[in-house]
């Protein structure tokens, strides 16, 4: 349902459309990656990535002004202040989008086509995703690698499932957002799990490692203010390479 | 930041707006938190939170209009409290019960339901920088509202909060005033929190109240001051959430706080 | 000061006939009240004496409809009491003086107190009397134990201007120093209205027409 | 659920050790409440969660342990409160403000340095579940330590709640009787928290208090019933959330909860 | 009843010297006390009337540290009284009892107040000379006026058992019934130590041998 065409607020106030950079404003730093990679180069951050709840984040003056300045504002959908924010300061409402965050290769490549036919940046994002490719495949294949012949049990926490395929593996029990009821920690303990995928953003795995002595193995989702997504594969790979590849 | 940004800032429509909300809201809220005061409720912005989270995820489960439940709950628990009022412990341990309860039984409804509770928390937020032209109608609304209540009952009130029996025996209707009360303090309180933010909420309402309960010497003056401080405090504290980019609420409850804890040096509160 | 307070002739009320029929008052398992009867006519100045803890302030209470009554009827000029309905109009018809003068939980002015009596101007009045009018500015909180008294009499002389018949006090003179005890004296006893004044008082009772004794939650007449 | 599950479920470690946390932090902590009750800091426990808050993000800012701070500023926090105790308006005013500025103050200071905030929230996380060995050793020695001192003071604390003047004419050291329980009640919301997660400390603290209030005619009094239901409640509450397949801290709030909405059925407290 | 208190020779304490000079109390800018000069010697009991408002209830709770000293000095027995520090142990060189009986906030038994006197035993022996022993287990909260002000009494008989020498009490007898009031005027004649008693009660004044009168916030003795 997204124009292809460029809103008129932006043809009318940069007239010259073709050399400025489009100003995009984001939620949090993984929309914000999302964007960079189909092409955007004017990217401001509103969330900081230490925010654990984007729910709760109240925005500073610099931010609503950012909105004001905004040809697109970008958020994941729960991030309440973007749209309160776009709406107080006006303007078509066709510049707010929603992106789908999940760090999966087939999401990643649907969302980030998606936005560069909006940005008019399809060649940046081709050529983003051909390197993302190569990049996946490599990292997915030193961690499976790493794990040799045998497929360790592990149970994930339900935003860090894809992580789970990257590592060539399937979950035996999912957990999470909610905390764990008991009948849950019955379930997944009796998985025997060896791994915890842990989303070290939200937490709640730890009374199955309690109970199992598994490893808990921390990943993350969100990239850093440089916004860069490989390097959160990057990251992630070399977690699960130290903590898979000690098994014995 | 220099001038020139500031002034910037000035000529962006949701600023102007968030200083308007701030004066009119600023005025006629700390009214509601000395009645809070009065009426030993100061966790109720907590607890009004969480019943609204409750009521949104009862919304979202019934497909109704989650806002609408949420309001209506908090209005429910708010009147619920009445006739516990003339207890010898007063109202302080019920709206405990009401503010764990109300936690307690919308992450249990969300767990049940899977709903996703971010999207729940997502419609309790609110910020005075995105205030929207129909939210400040809204607050405007509400507040104008509160001031002509308080103008009205404002002599009941006062025999209300010194002494239930003796406004019993001036003519009150003691028990209808104080669920009157109840009920529009939890449904300014919530409505507020979603136009303003709910800090914000803390900034115009309670700490003022605190403030005005160590400077006053009736239900009219503690008002006054109440006010004052509400206006002339968030308005400064905003004007410093301009100049040093910080996130507004923050930054009113800390202005407003320091000056409520300046006024605890006032030796001989009644 | 022990003159008769001539403003009393501005009380417009009727005075009111009550009538307590078999009246029981428990807190817990423990009867404080038993079966009490109890017939006030028109006018009636009426002193209720009796041992601390006799159950004097329960009855009072449980005509203002402060304390719950287990049995037994009410009945004032011909209407009966309910306890539990249509309380705040009732309260028009009763001025009440309370044993203990709370120092209440919120500030409160006096003027506040007063202006919410019923009759401003007769409460005011009154206080002018009890000497007490140039504290009408200050919060309740700051008066002296004998000044909350005055200041409770004010008020229920103002509910009498406003048509209350009836003028229920608990132990009125107690704080007071000897000028005022004379003058509350005098001042009760110039109220053209009923009255029933729980007192430790001998100057208080001897200006009474009728006495009433209460011992273990029983109630006797006693021959003055 | 089936019983064998639920045998099945009592053979979990985890489980063993929250049932043993339950009876020994179910029948201390309720001692912790009913105090929090006689003070008039009912919101306690949220102010301690946002101090901690606060406390963390300086220990990570300054690059010492961030529980170590936590604690610091909690105990501090609830000493800071001590010299206010004797005024009219009482502790739930200086409660009030300390639970606002210590949210905005985090918030602000979170934001400021671009701690990551993850690492905050993490360290202030809890659950029953989650006890591990060593939590429940502290919990076990903090509980003895709240006996320890309700039983050594307790003729004292009677009074204190009572009424300040007479306790200080019975030669009671009230500022520092006062200050002494407002550290341990700090101290001790804020280790079970961390140690239990945030309803359970409801669960065991708060509402078995208000419930005592109703049932109770005297510290002592009240101080037994809160323990009983304290215990009781949680057990049973711990009983049907491995029954019914719930997360733990709602259940057992809702549990405890609901004995205390019973206990207003008593018609007439003190 | 109206015997001597026979138990009063178990109070064992050392009657108290007590030198007040210059003493000023203020409530904001209003003086209530105004320089006064007072010097009670060891086994003086003293009547300290006034009109309502006086500044009397002040005076007391200026000894007793209750209210700030604006200037002026307070000796007892050689000891300076600082408003300020090692309070808690200057306490039990005073017993007290104050004129508003307060309710609590919390719930306390009769038993614990008495318990925490200084002299549970001797308080007991009070409570039941003046006919409220029966009352130990129940709650403050639920006694009568009078009742509250005869354990008030015990409990400061009982802090005098422990070695005060100093009883200021104000207005001890305004709560109570006849025979209370002869109890209780009785009872504290017959106390061995120094005493400083507000009073609206010429019973109790006339068992005093020596009259303060207050007026305006000054003090002037009467010749009795
Ligand atoms: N909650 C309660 N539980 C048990 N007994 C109570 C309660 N409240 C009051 N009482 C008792 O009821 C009796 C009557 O009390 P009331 O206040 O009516 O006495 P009174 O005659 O007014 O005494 P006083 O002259 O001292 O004011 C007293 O013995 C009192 O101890
Ligand atoms: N906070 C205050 N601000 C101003 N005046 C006050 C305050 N508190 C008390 N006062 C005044 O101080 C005076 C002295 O009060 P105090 O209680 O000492 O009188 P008292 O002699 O004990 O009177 P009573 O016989 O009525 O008990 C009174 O006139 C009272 O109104
Ligand atoms: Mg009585
Ligand atoms: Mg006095
Ligand atoms: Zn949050």
């Amino acid at each position: 349902q997204p124009n292809t065409t460029a809103p008129s607020a932006t043809t009318t106030s940069a007239p010259s459309g073709a050399t400025q950079p489009l100003k995009i404003v984001a939620s949090t730093s993984w929309v914000g990656a999302f964007a960079k990679a189909a092409g955007a180069t004017d990217i401001t951050i509103i969330a900081p990535s230490s925010v654990q709840h984007p729910p709760d984040y109240d925005p500073k003056p610099s931010d609503l002004q950012a909105v004001a300045d905004a040809d697109y504002v970008l958020y994941a959908g729960f991030e309440g202040f973007a749209p309160r924010l776009q709406e107080a300061v006006g303007g078509s409402a066709e510049r707010l989008l929603t992106v789908q965050t999940e760090n999966s290769p087939a999401v990643i490549k649907a969302e980030v086509l998606r936005l560069s036919d909006l940005f008019g940046t399809r060649p940046h994002a081709e050529a983003f995703l051909t390197r993302f490719d190569a990049e996946y495949t490599r990292l997915s294949q030193d961690v499976r690698t790493a794990i040799g012949a045998q497929t360790p049990i592990v149970v994930s926490q339900a935003f860090v499932v894809p992580w789970v395929g990257f590592a060539g593996l399937e979950p035996a029990g999912v957990y999470g957002p909610a905390p764990l009821t008991p009948e849950e920690l019955a379930t997944l303990t009796k998985a025997q799990p060896r791994f915890i995928f842990e989303n070290v953003h939200m937490g709640g795995g730890q009374p199955i490692a309690e109970a199992t002595t598994a490893t808990v193995i921390n990943l993350i989702n969100f990239p850093d203010a440089d916004l860069d997504l490989l390097a959160v594969f990057q990251k992630n790979a070399d977690t699960l390479k130290s903590a898979l590849g000690t098994t014995p | 930041m220099n001038s020139v940004e500031f002034i910037d800032l000035l000529r962006l429509l949701p600023v102007q707006r968030a200083i308007i909300a701030l004066i009119v809201a600023g005025s006629a809220f700390p009214i509601i938190g000395v009645w809070i005061m009065g009426l030993n409720i100061l966790p109720v912005r907590f607890a009004m939170m969480h019943v609204a989270l409750f009521g949104i995820a009862l919304g979202l489960l019934l497909g109704i209009e989650p806002t609408l439940i949420a309001l209506l709950v908090c209005g429910a628990s708010g009147a619920s409290l009445a006739p516990l009022a003339h207890r010898p412990a007063g109202l302080a341990g019920p709206m405990g019960i009401v503010m764990t309860m109300a936690i307690a039984s919308a992450l249990l409804l969300l767990s049940q339901t899977g709903i996703n509770a971010n999207g729940a928390f997502e419609l309790l937020w609110g910020s005075i920088l995105a205030t929207r032209q129909s939210d400040l109608i809204v607050l405007v609304v509400v507040s104008i509202g509160i001031l002509g209540v308080y103008g009205w009952q404002r002599r009941d009130i006062a025999l209300l909060l010194y002494d239930r029996e003796i406004a019993l025996c001036s003519g009150i209707a003691v028990d209808r005033l104080t669920m009157g009360l109840l009920i529009i303090i939890a449904l300014s309180i919530a409505a507020a929190v979603r136009l303003t933010g709910a800090l914000l909420v803390d900034a115009i309402t309670i700490l003022p109240a605190i403030a005005a309960r160590n400077l006053g010497q009736s239900l009219g003056s503690m008002i006054a001051w109440a006010m004052a401080i509400g206006v002339v405090g968030n308005l400064v504290g905003f004007c410093l959430t301009l100049m040093f980019n910080q996130p507004p609420g923050p930054m009113l409850v800390i202005t407003v706080g320091c000056i409520t804890i300046l006024s605890y040096l006032r030796k001989e509160p009644v | 000061m022990t003159m008769l307070w001539t403003e009393a002739t501005a009380i417009s009320a009727q005075p009111a006939r009550l009538i307590i029929e078999q009246l029981v008052c428990r807190y817990g398992a423990t009867c404080v009240v038993d079966h009490v009867d109890l017939a006030l006519n028109p006018g009636d100045h009426v002193a209720l004496i009796g041992g601390n803890g006799s159950g004097k302030s329960t009855v009072l209470r449980a005509i203002m409809g402060f304390h719950p009554i287990s049995s037994g009827t009410l009945v004032l000029d011909q209407q009966t009491i309910h306890p539990r309905t249509k309380r705040a109009n009732q309260y028009r018809h009763i001025a009440w003086m309370p044993q203990r003068q709370t120092l209440g939980h919120f500030p409160l002015r006096v003027r506040e107190l007063l202006e919410r009596s019923g009759n401003v101007r007769l409460a005011i009045q009154a206080a002018a009397h009890l000497a007490v009018d140039q504290l009408m500015d200050r919060p309740m909180q700051t008066l002296s134990g004998g000044q909350i008294q005055r200041i409770f009499l004010a008020r229920a002389i103002g509910s009498l201007g406003a048509g209350a018949g009836l003028l229920l006090a608990d132990e009125p003179t107690a704080a007071l120093d000897f000028a005022g005890q004379t003058v509350v004296a005098d001042v009760l006893a110039s109220l053209p209205v009923t009255m029933l004044v729980v007192t430790h008082d001998r100057a208080v009772v001897a200006r009474c027409q009728r006495v009433l004794e209460m011992a273990g939650g029983s109630l006797r007449e006693l021959a003055v």
